[in-house]
């Protein structure tokens, strides 16, 4: 399944896993056959702590239209408080964003433990349909990339 | 020859070329020299522009060339140099100046193109400076406020610009204006006006004695540099207000599909400029700052004839976040040479 | 000048005179004679705590002036162990409200207050007891967030299109004392030296004000030296507003050294999503 | 420049019905850096991983990556795979196009675009991959066990018979916990100092354990493997190689106003005691806020009673600092303290006991030596009401109580009932109930008898009020499965308190950096796999603290914690993650934040000379103990100059990766 518009114009998201909880909640989506856009490419990472916000400003500087955050949820963090840091983190960045004007929905922290297989397909689902909606990330992009 | 049009008519004159046109306009405060657009705020009575003329020839970062990369096969594209005449509406003394000292560098063997295009495409047209600010100190520099060297000299004069053609390609942009010719002797009296202005500007004389090649070790040696440089930040502001500052880096963006080459200025205030492997040569600001202005004053000229690669514009004066500037130094370094 | 001639202090950080009336400069005395030039007063606007940094490896004790809000980058530097209380005598100096050649400054104007975090002896008066602020700190931070989005963004695009990337910003921030800024770093694969893009101009005053997010005590400086003119301030408050907001009240260099809003967390701390939910969109 | 091998697996028709695998394999050659790359059915299989091994030897690759299952499955075997053809095992990345590409996707021809996509982030990320090298760390053969009740006897006992020594670190002037407070046992009905005062006996008695009482743990540093403690054993004011316990300075002393704590406060005892006949170790200790010598400088009776001389009023606190390869936390629980709970009326009425005052109460060696009778006068109740879930399975957020279940109560309860009805068959016994639950071996039956042969009054519902009236005290409750109100006069009322983690835990937790749940109670590595270990490498768990749970699953759990911990001590060297953090010194600025969100304490400041391009000088820098970090990466975010970089998931590689994915 991949998500178009009616310009053909299909959406790129990057989606930030934890090693511990969301990765695993991703395989878990995997393995029960639950689909969600191709649109949609997963890197790992040990935990969400690890994501700095340079990495997400960079997919949207090379033409990314949406960053999801995937985390365990608090108080199970595999390192104890990581997802803790990082919820701090992305509320701030996240608030930034916004308050220079890029879209709300292009960015989202979602908590997925690995056993939520189906939470995390139905996340990237929704996470996807707004990306759509939203269209191309315009604002916050680095011409030079543009072929 | 001598023609004359009113101040009022002068944006629908810039607005009549048919080339493209840099002027300088007032955006937010700031004044800079843009390619003029219909609905932009001209501001040819400022003195000087926050940003100067360096930035149309110079600007401050500009491609040279684009690598395409594809599997593992990469394709090699160089970036246009300037094709189309343009016109710079509204130089300056001081800016014109610094462009002469600009030349020195990007025209002297080996050429660098890209400048070159521009310089060669560009009809300058030059405003006389009958309103000085107290930091202008251009006169010491060789440059000169009251006829300013140009394709076409416009000279303010009551409520009109009386306009001087000083080069065939000048006399061919004001043929388009179609104006009405005029009498020299109000251009002859201005001139004597600014010459009088200019003498009473606070650092209208300033002692350049010794800032030569002969002097170097003893200026680059005075115990001076070290409470001089003391305050200074190492930011960029006044190289990038400079309108003779012309380091530059070049570097490349990977865009992702391949990589993008470009130039930038770059600042000897940087603690990175000329950055080596093993280090450094200026580890410390003190050094920095000294070689910003032992190259204005001292190393350049012994290199150029004599030639200052200060102008005397007095943006360092101005943008100075912490008020150091070039005037401070000729200053303090001059005393010495007095005592 | 009688702590120099005892001996007790090797150097005083103060200011001096320029060549108009109020293009003061922060200068180093090293003798009592120097010390003639030495002024305070209404343009002595720069903050003198970043240039201890440099001064902290001086061989002997440094002298330097601080106003009350410089105390609380003095106080910031010393949590980071970029300074050593030992190697410094604080006078703390009174301050009416600092000017520039067209008044009040911005940084004044919304004045934190008039204690001194940290000193070895104050100067001051009466008059430079009494409050200066003439606005709300958060104002302006506030009057954007009422806007929508797009106006907002235009906002910024507009400030920040002005940038030309001279780090004056940076390099006057006690808060910004890296080694080697990740932006001057080539191996941090985000080094640049122009604002070539407009991502380029946002990317470096996203991460700044991230950076120094928590430690930042709001001097003032990065907007005071920009000579583009842009209102750095506004990004670097719009920080102090959200962590107040959602973490408590919190003010970078205030008593000992502590975990920084950004340095800690609570279980209930709120998530990510309350940006979606808030104010205009 | 690297030499890359791209290696895309079928995994059967798992991958291959989805992605054209053939398609990946041939739009990778030309990405930079890859020099081969292949196609193969099952790359795990012995033949696959041949592949991979000739092709290392046969194009002198440097790095590889396999198109594949999750690394989750197989990067552990791939990883072995190219260590045996001579490659770094770190030079070994994975492109999940199974669960995150062909199990997601139908078509084929978009599986197979996002396949590539992926193989290129790997290659793209194993492009700026650096070998690394697992490091070594040594093992201090000894155990530290915190607590001393039947979970930390048992734990200590089995470490102790593989041949290691073991410290037992017990808060309580004796070991043996709550177990030794208790009468009997459930579901079997023995005594519980009969089997627990023998497994006392044999810890004291082992040559490997060492019993340090009235002591607590202070500081722990280091990591698995290295941990140091210091451990600050209180002042007993009696020399313990003196005493014999002979506990005739107990009788003497004159200071009478101390509680009991031993029999929960239901009767005092002197200031100089011995918590109970079979304390391990029988030794006497002065309770400095009762003893009047210590407080007036007068009386000294203790003193004089003691033919052994073991009195010494000066006796000082003692700190013990040793190293341990192994920490098991054993610290246990209390039950909670009923009071705020008003409906119940606890603070008011003496008569209202919870569960183990009660057991205090019918026990031969408690205060009334076994004859049940009722604190206010001393009468023996004829009708008794018994209250579950006290505190236990409370609403989130009530505050009332706990959100969890006791898990005890139940059983403990029906046990009270039916040892009430056996000694006193002419006393009532009313048990009010949410739920009974029994599911444990024979714990239905005993609950079955309790309420069957023995006529234990069960009522289903809650208890809404106990008031006093007289000397009856009125219980109000609802009988849910008769839909009515009941009242009940009863004499004495006994409410089976939730249990909590022992009030030390929290701060134990924090000082071994072991992760505790919202209740305190530590949580496991994995709750299902790993239940006895603590995601903190080297911390082991114990009985209660881990969660509630009766006695023989403590002691279950005890051995199950202990074999952990031989296993650990068995070895001599510890192999260490080599995806770890990593300061570069020439960038660091001593800030000290990624200090302050290391959750493992990994990262260390000193002031140390540092060498580079143009710079020689003294900066304080952030070092990483390389053993102990668990390659989080918090602090990589937190350092502004990116000094910090975890090897393994460096800045570089994950932007590379993002570049990859973003391709515009």
């Amino acid at each position: 399944m991949q998500m178009v518009n009616e310009t053909g114009w299909k959406p790129k998201i990057v989606a930030f896993c934890c090693n511990w909880c969301s990765y695993a909640g991703a395989d878990l989506a995997g393995s029960g056959r639950l689909s969600y856009p191709a649109d949609i490419k997963i890197i790992r990472v040990p935990c969400s702590c690890r994501v700095n916000p340079l990495f997400i400003l960079r997919a949207f500087e090379r033409g990314a239209d949406g960053v999801i955050l995937c985390g365990c949820h608090p108080g199970d963090c595999h390192y104890t408080s990581g997802n803790y840091y990082a919820r701090r983190r992305m509320t701030m960045l996240f608030s930034m964003l916004d308050y220079l004007g890029i879209e709300r929905g292009r960015t989202r922290v979602e908590w997925v433990s690995a056993a939520e297989g189906a939470k995390f397909s139905a996340t990237m689902n929704d996470f996807a349909k707004t990306i759509t909606e939203l269209g191309e990330n315009r604002k916050l992009g680095d011409l030079r990339c543009k072929k | 020859m001598t023609y004359q049009f009113p101040k009022a008519n002068a944006e629908a004159i810039v607005k009549g070329i048919s080339r493209a046109v840099y002027a300088p306009v007032e955006k937010d405060g700031l004044t800079s020299f843009e390619r003029y657009e219909a609905g932009m705020n001209l501001a040819l009575d400022t003195i000087p522009t926050d940003k100067s003329m360096k930035d149309v020839f110079f600007p401050q970062w500009e491609n040279l060339m684009h690598f395409r990369v594809e599997g593992k096969t990469i394709e090699l594209t160089e970036e246009e140099r300037c094709h189309q005449d343009f016109v710079i509406f509204g130089a300056r003394a001081c800016d014109i100046q610094a462009v002469k000292v600009l030349d020195k560098v990007f025209l002297a063997d080996p050429v660098d193109s890209y400048y070159a295009s521009r310089r060669e495409h560009c009809t300058l047209v030059a405003l006389a400076c009958d309103k000085p600010e107290d930091s202008c100190f251009c006169k010491n520099f060789g440059a000169d406020p009251a006829s300013p060297d140009a394709d076409v000299t416009l000279y303010p004069v009551g409520d009109d610009y009386y306009v001087q053609t000083n080069t065939e390609k000048g006399e061919a942009l004001v043929k388009e204006w179609n104006l009405d010719k005029a009498e020299e002797g109000p251009v002859e009296w201005l001139k004597g006006e600014i010459g009088k202005k200019y003498e009473e500007l606070p650092f209208a004389h300033l002692n350049l004695k010794g800032f030569d090649g002969e002097h170097l070790k003893e200026k680059f040696d005075s115990p001076k540099w070290k409470k001089l440089s003391m305050a200074c930040l190492g930011c960029g502001s006044c190289t990038f207000a400079c309108p003779t500052c012309q380091c530059y880096d070049i570097r490349d963006y990977d865009t992702g599909n391949g990589v993008q080459r470009y130039r930038c200025w770059d600042s000897c205030m940087y603690s990175d400029f000329t950055l080596m492997a093993a280090g450094t040569p200026r580890p410390h600001q003190l050094e920095r700052y000294r070689q910003r202005f032992m190259h204005k004053l001292v190393y350049f000229p012994a290199n150029n004839d004599g030639m200052y690669s200060c102008v005397g514009c007095g943006r360092c004066i101005k943008k100075c976040p912490m008020h150091l500037h070039i005037v401070k130094v000729i200053k303090a370094l001059g005393e010495e040479e007095s005592k | 000048m009688q702590l120099m001639n005892e001996g007790t202090v090797a150097r005083v950080v103060g200011w001096e005179k320029g060549e108009g009336e109020c293009d003061w400069t922060p200068a180093l005395f090293e003798s009592v004679q120097e010390m003639d030039g030495f002024v305070y007063g209404d343009y002595a606007g720069a903050n003198l705590s970043k240039y201890c940094v440099k001064m902290n490896k001086a061989e002997g004790k440094t002298l330097v002036v601080l106003k009350p809000c410089d105390t609380l980058s003095f106080r910031q530097l010393i949590h980071e162990h970029r300074l050593n209380r030992d190697n410094f005598y604080l006078i703390g100096a009174g301050c009416k409200g600092m000017k520039d050649e067209s008044g009040l400054l911005l940084k004044c104007k919304t004045c934190k207050g008039k204690d001194f975090e940290i000193f070895d002896e104050i100067i001051d008066d009466e008059e430079s007891k009494q409050p200066t602020a003439i606005m709300d700190r958060m104002e302006g931070v506030t009057a954007l967030e009422n806007e929508t989005a797009q106006e907002r963004f235009d906002f910024w695009r507009n400030e920040l299109s002005r940038c030309i990337r001279c780090n004056a910003c940076r390099n006057v921030c006690p808060a910004c004392t890296c080694e080697k800024c990740v932006f001057d770093n080539p191996a941090s694969s985000v080094a640049s030296k122009a604002p070539v893009t407009d991502f380029e101009e946002n990317v470096f005053h996203i991460i700044r004000a991230f950076h120094v997010a928590g430690r930042c005590t709001d001097c003032g400086e990065c907007s005071r030296v920009c000579p583009q003119h842009i209102p750095l301030h506004l990004l670097n408050r719009k920080f102090i507003k959200d962590m107040n907001e959602l973490y408590g009240e919190y003010q970078a260099g205030v008593g000992e050294e502590e975990r920084t809003p950004m340095t800690t967390y609570t279980k209930t701390d709120a998530e990510p999503s309350i940006v979606r939910e808030r104010g205009n969109a | 420049m690297q030499k890359i091998g791209v290696f895309v697996c079928w995994c059967g028709s798992n991958i291959a019905a989805t992605v054209d695998v053939e398609a990946v394999a041939e739009a990778v050659k030309n990405e930079p850096g890859v020099v081969f790359s292949a196609n193969y059915q099952y790359m795990c299989s012995a033949a696959g991983q041949k592949l991979i091994q000739d092709a290392i030897h046969e194009h002198h690759l440097t790095g590889i990556v396999v198109c594949s299952c999750s690394p989750r499955m197989h990067e552990a075997t791939f990883r072995k795979t190219a260590e045996s053809a001579g490659l770094n095992p770190y030079m070994v990345e994975i492109a999940n196009i199974r669960e995150q590409c062909s199990w997601i996707h139908k078509d084929k021809e978009e599986a197979t675009a996002k396949a590539i996509v992926l193989a290129k982030a790997a290659i793209s990320k194993l492009r700026n991959d650096t070998p690394l090298q697992a490091g070594t760390s040594a093992v201090t053969k000894r155990c530290l066990v915190i607590g001393g009740g039947i979970a930390g006897i048992q734990t200590a006992l089995d470490v102790a018979d593989a041949g290691y020594e073991v410290d037992i670190v017990e808060q309580r002037p004796t070991i043996g916990g709550r177990m030794a407070q208790l009468d009997k046992t459930f579901p079997t009905l023995d005594c519980a100092a009969c089997i627990l005062t023998p497994k006392m006996v044999e810890a004291s008695q082992n040559e490997k354990i060492n019993i340090i009482s009235y002591a607590k743990v202070e500081k722990v540093s280091g990591f698995v493997g290295s941990f140091k403690a210091t451990i600050r054993k209180k002042a007993r004011f009696v020399d313990e190689t003196k005493c014999t316990g002979c506990s005739l300075c107990t009788t003497k002393c004159p200071s009478r106003k101390g509680k009991n704590e031993f029999n929960m406060n239901l009767d005092n005892r002197g200031a100089i005691y011995i918590p109970f006949a079979q304390a391990i170790p029988n030794v006497a200790v002065i309770d400095p806020e009762q003893c009047i010598k210590l407080k007036t400088g007068k009386c000294g009776l203790c003193e004089k009673v003691c033919s052994a001389g073991a009195i010494n009023y000066k006796q000082e606190d003692e700190l013990i600092e040793r190293e341990y390869g192994a920490i098991v936390v054993a610290t246990g629980f209390k039950p909670i303290d009923p009071s705020p709970l008003n409906e119940f009326g606890y603070a008011d009425n003496a008569d209202v006991v919870t569960s183990l005052e009660f057991e205090r109460l019918m026990n031969a060696a408690g205060p009334t030596k076994g004859t049940l009778l009722r604190p206010s006068d001393g009468k023996h109740p004829k009708t008794i009401v018994f209250i579950q879930c006290v505190g236990s399975r409370c609403e989130e957020n009530t505050k009332r109580g706990k959100p969890y279940c006791s898990k005890i109560c139940c059983m403990y309860t029906a046990k009270h009932a039916m040892l009430v009805r056996e000694k006193y068959p002419d006393t009532d016994v009313h048990v009010f109930y949410i739920d009974v639950r029994t599911p444990g071996k024979n714990f239905d039956e005993f609950y079955r008898r309790a309420a069957e042969q023995y006529g234990v009054d069960y009522i289903k519902g809650m208890v809404g009020k106990v008031a006093k009236e007289g000397d009856k005290l009125m219980v109000q409750g609802s009988d849910l499965i008769n839909n009515e109100q009941v009242h009940i006069a009863a004499d004495m009322v006994v409410l089976a308190t939730a249990i909590e983690p022992d009030p030390t835990a929290r701060s134990i937790g924090t000082m071994l950096t072991a992760s505790m749940d919202t209740n305190d109670f530590f949580t496991e590595a994995h709750p299902k796999l790993r239940p006895v270990e603590s995601p903190t490498a080297g911390i082991f768990l114990s009985g209660v603290a881990q969660g509630p749970k009766d006695i023989p699953e403590t002691v279950a759990q005890a051995g199950a914690a202990a074999s952990k911990v031989i296993g650990l001590l068995a070895k001599d060297h510890l192999v260490t993650n080599p995806c770890v953090a990593q300061s570069n010194e020439l960038m660091c600025n001593g800030c000290s934040q990624c200090e302050k969100v290391c959750p493992y304490g990994a990262i260390t400041y000193v002031e140390k000379e540092v060498r580079g391009p143009g710079v020689r000088e003294v900066r304080r820098v952030a070092q990483v103990n390389p053993a102990v970090c668990q390659g989080c990466g918090a602090c990589t975010v937190t350092c502004p100059s990116g000094a910090m970089d975890l090897k393994g998931f460096s800045n570089k590689q994950i932007l590379a990766e993002v570049d990859a994915i973003c391709r515009w």
